[in-house]
């Protein structure tokens, strides 16, 4: 999660939901939490009961929204203008936290003076390369430093290695703690903002001045040192082409109210699947190893070239090399050592961007021939089912493991033709094994196994345990050096009984230990970089301190205090709450009785939670000029994973779209870009494919709409778990489309009555749901329709439906390659379709264009697909 | 994939709740009926349960009022001496009471527990007094039919439980939520009482072979339909109070059933006036009547169900 | 039959007599039963769980008898979830022990129309072997740059979030081990 | 005496306590068609639907809110009434009044005569047919002989149900009103706490409209109130049918 890793260090919720019940307001925003998060929601009650204020921010009216003392319906894909806008409240109207933001933020950071702003360049900042289509960030850095790292979110364009670790001198950047340098990054903000006027949040998001200032009000009143505020989000704010930058707004808002690292502040990340987090943490993504390691990529010849990129001048970061060894220690055991760089040649290198959708077309372009689908439901819960389907009908072999027969392991049944083969392997039910989630506040927690899994079903512990047991075998005799790797694999684990490995043995692993002592690691700061320590994920180093299994404590909640320490075990040093130094001010008091957390008691940092910081710094210590590393981090430096360790209100690296967030609208919209000529973010990646159309970037004849999509309780994503159970089918049994009142009648809608909803891409067709809950807005002077369409049905189950991400095309944030699913237009009719897929002949010329004549040539796209021959 | 719509896999799961055991088909019962825009209500929904008695019932009504006041009749018959219709009315009572229990068992969910109604005496349920006051008649009709003085005795016994036997079921119907059926908690006895008379003595009509039997017969009949028809107009006016909780009386098959018995118990009556009436005419004042006795049963029992269709009935008939 | 049972069992008629409970309303119609009801979870086994629908992590209690599931619900005891469930998590015990999972492995070859069921053992092999055949044939040494890549791009995985901390890291390990770097799974944001 | 007290304020309406109640209990569902009333795909209450959530939408703000519409949800249950229409009305003695104030339908007793279904003034106890017998909520009769809540109120993530000692739940309820009309929710009130059609509930609920809105009765009353009336009023008629046919009989 690079929004919130750039801004704070860190990439995961800043906050636990209980402490959700201390804050005096909460915008819940992106999200749908009382839908999609009920169980957490109660916190947010709590707070309601105790008297703050609920803001829902949503383009309809939901359940959360019944619950709110105010529900926001805003235009969807406008969010960033509604937060631009609260953050120009802020600061036309000083209500910043100033005791706040200057020592703990980057506010007061004076940024080098070849930096142009969008404002300036019409929707562009300095160091855009036209002919790459990216941007060169080097005018964005503080003034006068070589370079600034990012810590939360790795590079993802790596440069050449060399010159050991960065931004050792950013410490001794310039700062203007008065605030009134032109160039501050406090200033800056100011310029940047400057627009995002309540006259501009009602032109494009369709919310009334009145009401936008309501908000405005709320949060601002609940901000200092006796009051804080939270913001809820989910993947109504990342799954958009500028989705990061969501965040980043919220992060901005959070850092000048002064609410991160305090109780009843925070941005919490609600996340959708039982281990969406650890599966970043100890991450089966591409582009990084456990604990955000970054991959090897292939500008990185050497170990040294791989360790002076990722290595920081200042901040926890700075002991990388620790972390990286330790990693191949635990990875490939005595067969790495410093003679052969740890292994690090053995790593595969990403070259770019290698992600869900990149692949899928690759796949479709029959580069991909054996395709692992575990406990995931592509051909439904992914963009463009269309393309995933033929992806998939162009595979060698497709491997899925699931627990009932779901779309992605049947699509070959309206393509018999398809040469691709099929396992199934029926997967173990969480009652059927031990292991951890780790749940959206970081917090790892272990289930038990209950019963045996039936017939053949497995974990996919297990699974994965034989196959490479399998493959080890297979390439035990190779002399290939490309086969070095899997021989020196470390893939010893204690089984429980044969063929069923002991999930404990695993975290064992990956909390790693002393190899000398041969003891378990306690905490991270114990890695070392000479290979005398092992640990799986150094983030996770703890999790089994003294040989425990922490995350399988489970003290009751009623015989501990509401931080409740002694339940399950979070990353990073069973901390709940991230950057709980600033909860106290600089000199360490808290900031208030009311909101007292974690604070210097003379000798030593205590209070309610373990203090995200070195234990004993006191307040009062500064650096030296020359110090580098943890040394750098002085005793007012509350975000330690950073650099400077300060929170990045502006963000010098680390993001590939901007240190700003800047208004763009989405990838198809309904209006022209009303703050810039620049019509879309620059940087966001396109799939140009026959199967992947796009609508025109606004005033589309043919998809007057704007669709959006999302979740409902009864149901879980894709629907594999939930479709087949008759007890949430009936809740709600069949696909249906939301209207409102007034579109019905423009198109001739009956509630209860069938629909067809039409993109370039595919149509589906459902059931209509005419409510009130749905409004048009005034947007630019036009009435704006937006149609919901929930997401969980598909071909087989014991309700079925057409999916809606049929119906949306490839296109994603550059940050991260998320999709854009929620705002895209289409449009509707009465009735039900007739074929399901359609390839909508592009229109000869587009209305506009998305980009700047000349300044996004399309065939040097970077990460970009060429057409494929017709 | 529907099967008993839990769906639980017996070698994973084991069902053992208290639900666990309710029979399921997988069949949808009791579908919610189309909604409707109506702001006043929920969608237009029933607010109650229509009644779940299949026609069996109603006609219970019939045949347990005919057997009930056979018995009486015939017992009175038997105050005046000798006659064949007293024997014919013990036949009929009998007869009756072994039907009425066929057609209270056919209609039960589960017949084999039947039995479990007499189970406890609850004095707050019509339908468990029903139960005693049915099984009394029962016995005491059986015993009518043994011959001298043992019947006599018995045929007395009978004749003082098929009069409340004739009209309980009235207090039934009014013991429910159903708006028609509880307003009319004072006026459907008579009715019921009326009607059952009818059925007797329309019956008797038809088989009263002597003078002097008919004469008696025929007195009480006209009496009987002219009570039902005045008891018509009362039972309707008192319901009439709520208009929404009337309509099921003037529309619908309820609607129809109520002109029809009116219709029959008239005509029936008609006859029964005309004096000298050939034989003919006396069979059909005695078919008429019946169908007229038949008809009030069932229209009120349409009436009831029509009248929880409703919601506003409900609704308005609570706040008057 | 049932007339026996009633006669076996007191008959309530008499209960009633007795001074107590003469409208029959209340403790005098009591089935033995009704009398000696017990949650079912009386004397199972309890097995400490998480809920594995969303990310909230709520705490779940799994009761076993005979090795089969009876119930699961909420865990009293979670700091997160006090004891409660959303419908999702309620309906756990549909999740896991419904007739709708697969207990057998399947395989479909090219162009067939049906599933076939393989042994697990046969059905490990071929895809190891799979699995071996495309890496060799689609190794990247280098890159077009000729910096050294170590990898191949034919094999790709998709799935994690749903998955245990342990399985997420015992599938990274082995796909860097062999080369796959096309690794991915729900958490893209 | 044990009871509901529903706090509708702070239902969202997630339908957990529909599906803990079919978890615990077992029931089968209940058909799987989409009913057009905003998210109610379950309609009413019912043999083997023993909670249900309703929702109503409506184009005017909640007291206390900024919002120009609202959207009330309530989770409905079977009442429990001090004085059950179901109960009284049962002729085999399977509906009970149980030890914790409850009203519980003995399965292995009931025998479908249907009656109960007909005398319950909140259409709530229904019969399966292809099962023959009635069936309603038990307030989780099992659970709570272990001192264990109903499903249903363990697993409301809000606490819009509280299950609880009667007593304490209504001074609780009582005071729950002051606060919301003091935050300006002035059309909030409790229904069915007391009643004297009913003698209460023993299930009661904090409502924001008209009953009706939720189909609930505005003015429940069970039955049996009216039997005497009818009692008298039969035995008049009859009294009248046998003089008349005595003086019928005796007249020569």
């Amino acid at each position: 999660m690079p929004g919130l890793g750039i801004s704070f260090g860190r990439g995961g919720a800043t906050t636990f939901v209980q402490d959700l019940q201390h804050s005096d307001v909460i915008v819940i925003q992106g999200s749908n939490m009382a839908e999609c998060h009920p169980v957490a929601f109660q916190w947010v009650m709590e707070a309601k009961a105790r008297g703050a204020k609920i803001v829902h921010v949503d383009p309809r009216f939901t359940r959360t929204s019944a619950m709110a003392d105010l529900h926001v319906p805003i235009r969807a894909g406008s969010d960033i203008v509604f937060l631009g806008g609260i953050i120009h409240y802020i600061l036309e109207n000083d209500k910043a936290f100033k005791e706040y933001v200057i020592p703990y933020t980057n506010a007061a950071n004076i940024i080098d003076p070849r930096f142009r702003d969008t404002e300036e360049l019409d929707g562009f900042f300095s160091g855009w390369r036209a002919d790459k289509g990216e941007y060169d960030e080097e005018s964005w850095r503080y003034q006068g430093v070589e370079e600034v790292p990012a810590a939360g979110h790795k590079e993802v364009v790596p440069k050449e290695g060399g010159g050991g670790p960065r931004g050792k001198d950013v410490k001794k950047a310039p700062r203007d703690e008065t605030l009134q340098h032109p160039r501050c990054v406090y200033q800056l903000l100011r310029k940047h903002y400057a627009r995002y006027t309540p006259e501009k949040v009602e032109e494009i998001c369709g919310v009334p001045p009145k009401t936008f200032l309501q908000v405005c009000e709320w949060l601002t009143q609940n901000s200092g040192r006796e009051r804080t505020g939270a913001f809820c989000y989910a993947v109504g704010w990342t799954q958009h082409t500028v989705g990061v930058q969501y965040i980043r707004s919220a992060a901005i808002i959070q850092m000048l109210l002064g609410n991160m690292g305090r109780p009843g502040g925070g941005i919490m990340a609600l996340r959708g699947h039982a281990s969406i987090q650890g599966s970043t943490d100890i991450p089966t993504l591409y582009n990084l190893l456990p604990g955000y390691i970054p991959m090897a990529h292939a500008k990185q010849h050497s170990l040294k070239d791989y360790l002076d990129v990722n290595t920081a001048g200042g901040g926890f970061w700075s002991n990388f090399p620790a972390y990286f060894v330790s990693l191949m220690k635990a990875y490939f055991g005595d067969a790495v050592s410093k003679d052969n760089q740890w292994g690090y040649p053995w790593l595969p290198s990403v070259t770019g961007d290698h992600s869900h959708m990149t692949t899928v077309s690759d796949m479709t372009q029959g580069k991909i021939k054996g395709y692992f689908v575990m406990g995931e439901n592509p051909v439904v819960g992914s963009t463009n089912g269309g393309m995933q389907r033929d992806g998939l009908a162009k595979l060698e072999w497709l491997v899925v493991r699931d627990l009932a027969m779901i779309e992605t392991a049947e699509f070959w049944r309206e393509r018999p033709e398809c040469e691709t083969e099929v396992f199934f392997f029926p997967a173990a039910a969480h009652t059927e094994k031990d292991g951890s989630f780790t749940n959206t506040n970081r917090l790892l927690q272990w289930h038990h196994k209950a019963v045996e899994p039936p017939g053949d079903c497995k974990s996919e512990l297990d699974f994965v345990y034989e196959l490479g047991k399998r493959l080890k075998a297979a390439y035990a005799s190779s002399t290939d050096p490309k086969d070095k790797p899997i021989q020196a694999l470390a893939w010893n684990y204690r089984e429980i009984k044969p063929g069923e490995v002991d999930a404990d043995a695993v975290l064992e692993e990956i909390n790693g230990k002393n190899l000398v002592t041969g003891k378990p690691l306690s905490k991270y700061g114990e890695l070392k970089d000479d290979g005398t320590t092992a640990a799986g994920c150094w983030i996770y180093v703890g999790c089994r301190a003294d040989g425990v299994n922490q995350p399988a404590r489970r003290k009751p909640q009623r015989e501990q205090d509401w931080v409740a320490r002694e339940w399950g075990w979070s990353w990073p040093d069973n901390r709940r709450m991230l950057y709980n130094r600033a909860s106290a001010d600089p000199d360490g008091k808290p900031w208030s009785e009311r909101k007292r957390y974690v604070y210097w008691n003379g000798e030593k940092w205590t209070g309610f939670d373990t203090a995200d910081f070195i234990p004993d710094r006191p307040p009062s210590y500064r650096p030296g000029p020359d110090d580098t590393g943890v040394k750098a981090i002085s005793g007012i430096d509350p975000f330690i994973m950073q650099v400077d360790g300060k929170a990045w209100l502006y963000a010098p690296s680390g993001l590939l779209d901007g240190p700003m967030p800047t208004h763009y609208e989405p990838e198809e919209g309904v209006v022209p870009n009303a703050m810039y000529r620049q019509e879309c973010n620059p940087r966001r990646l396109e799939y140009h494919l026959r199967r992947n159309r796009y609508h025109r970037a606004f005033d589309d004849p043919r998809y007057p709409y704007v669709l959006t999509t999302y979740r409902l309780t009864e149901h879980h994503t894709a629907g594999g778990m939930s479709r087949w159970l008759s007890w949430l089918s009936e809740l709600m049994p069949e696909m249906f489309c939301e209207v409102s009142h007034e579109l019905a009648a423009e198109v001739g809608l009956k509630n209860g009555g069938w629909a067809t909803v039409t993109t370039a891409r595919a149509q589906i067709e459902c059931r209509v749901l005419v409510t009130g809950r749905m409004r048009p807005l005034r947007i630019q002077g036009r009435t704006v329709h937006q149609i919901g369409l929930p997401y969980h049905w598909g071909s087989t189950g014991l309700v079925r439906g057409d999916s809606t991400n049929d119906l949306i095309a490839f296109v994603a944030d550059p940050n991260v390659q998320i999709q854009e699913s929620k705002a895209f237009t289409g449009n509707i009719r009465p009735g039900r379709r007739e074929q399901r897929y359609r390839i909508e002949p592009e229109l000869a010329e587009l209305a506009e264009p998305r980009d700047l004549p000349g300044l996004r040539p399309y065939a040097t796209q970077p990460m970009q697909h060429n057409p494929e021959k017709e | 994939m529907r099967t008993d719509g839990r769906n639980i896999d017996p070698t994973l799961g084991i069902l053992s709740g208290e639900g666990s055991h309710q029979r399921a088909t997988g069949k949808l019962e009791h579908p919610t009926p189309e909604p409707q825009n109506d702001p006043d209500s929920y969608y237009g929904l029933p607010m109650l349960k229509a009644p779940v008695w299949k026609a069996s019932i109603p006609f219970y009504f019939y045949v347990g009022g005919l057997a009930g006041a056979s018995a009486a009749l015939s017992a009175a018959l038997q105050l005046r001496g000798s006659s064949k219709l007293i024997r014919t009315g013990r036949y009929i009572a009998f007869g009756g009471a072994a039907v009425s229990a066929a057609l209270l068992i056919e209609d039960l969910g589960i017949k084999k527990r039947f039995i479990y109604m007499m189970r406890v005496f609850r004095p707050s349920s019509p339908m468990n007094v029903g139960t005693w006051i049915l099984s009394a008649f029962g016995g005491a009709a059986t015993g009518a039919l043994v011959p001298g003085i043992i019947g006599d005795i018995s045929a007395g016994l009978a004749a003082l439980c098929g009069l409340p036997l004739a009209g309980y079921t009235s207090v039934l119907l009014s013991n429910t939520a159903v708006p028609i059926w509880a307003e009319g908690g004072t006026s459907m006895p008579p009715l019921f009482v009326a009607s059952a008379a009818v059925s007797a003595t329309s019956v008797f009509e038809a088989l009263a072979e002597t003078k002097r039997d008919l004469r008696v017969v025929r007195r009480l009949a006209i009496l009987a339909k002219l009570s039902e028809l005045l008891t018509h107009l009362t039972f309707e006016k008192s319901v009439s109070r709520v208009p929404e909780v009337a309509k099921p009386l003037h529309e619908g098959v309820s609607g129809a059933l109520w002109q029809a018995a009116r219709v029959g118990v008239g005509a029936s009556l008609a006859l029964s006036l005309w004096p000298k009436a050939p034989r003919a005419a006396r069979i059909a004042a005695g078919v008429l009547g019946t169908l007229g006795a038949i008809a009030t049963r069932f229209a009120v029992f349409e009436a009831g169900k029509a009248s929880v269709r409703d919601p506003h009935a409900t609704f308005e008939w609570q706040r008057a | 039959m049932s007339f026996f049972r009633i006669l076996g069992e007191k008959w309530p008629l008499l209960r009633q007599a007795q001074p107590g409970d003469a409208s029959g309303l209340g403790s005098s119609a009591w089935t033995d039963r009704s009398q000696n009801l017990r949650p079912r979870l009386d004397g199972a086994e309890v097995h400490k769980s998480i809920c594995p629908y969303c990310a909230v992590g709520c705490g779940q209690d799994v009761y076993v008898r005979d090795g089969r599931i009876i119930d699961i619900e909420g865990d009293n005891d979670s700091p997160i979830s006090r004891g409660r469930l959303c419908p999702k998590g309620a309906a756990s015990f549909q999740l896991v022990t419904g007739n709708h999972r697969q207990k057998h492995v399947l395989y479909r070859k090219p162009r067939g129309t049906e599933w076939q069921q393989l042994s697990l053992e046969q059905a490990m092999e071929m895809v190891a072997e799979r699995v071996r055949k495309t890496r060799e044939e689609t190794w990247e040494a280098k890159d077009e740059k000729g910096s050294p890549v170590q990898r191949t791009l034919g094999i790709a995985h998709l799935g994690g979030a749903t998955l245990d901390n342990e399985e997420n890291y015992l599938l990274k390990k082995l796909y860097t081990a062999l080369g796959v770097i096309q690794v991915e799974n729900q958490a893209r944001i | 005496m044990k009871g509901f007290f529903t706090d509708t304020t702070l239902c969202i309406g997630c339908k957990a306590c529909e599906v803990a109640c079919k978890q615990w209990n077992q029931l089968p569902e209940d058909g799987l068609h989409l009913t057009g009333m905003s998210y109610d795909n379950t309609g009413h209450l019912g043999s083997s639907t023993w909670r249900h959530v309703s929702f109503v939408e409506r184009p005017v703000p909640l007291g206390g809110t900024l919002s120009n519409f609202s959207w009330l949800m309530m989770s409905d249950v079977c009442k429990h009434c001090a004085r059950a229409g179901c109960l009284e009305a049962c002729p085999t003695g399977a509906i009970v009044r149980t030890e914790f104030g409850s009203v519980y339908i003995q399965p292995e007793i009931c025998n479908g005569c249907g009656y109960c279904v007909s005398a319950c003034p909140f259409g709530v106890v229904d019969r399966r047919e292809d099962d023959g017998r009635a069936w309603k909520c038990t307030l989780c009769y099992d659970r709570l002989k272990a001192d264990m809540k109903p499903a249903c109120a363990k697993s409301c993530p809000t606490e819009s149900i509280q299950f609880g000692d009667l007593v304490q739940l209504k001074v609780k309820a009582r005071q729950r009103v002051e606060e919301l009309h003091a935050r300006g929710m002035t059309e909030a009130y409790l229904y069915g706490e007391e009643q004297e059609g009913t003698g209460g509930l023993n299930a009661f609920f904090l409502l924001a409209d008209k009953p009706e809105k939720y189909n609930l009765p505005p003015k429940p009353e069970v039955p049996t109130k009216r039997a005497p009336k009818s009692w008298l009023s039969m035995g008049a008629a009859i009294a009248g049918l046998a003089a008349l046919m005595l003086t019928a009989a005796v007249t020569p």
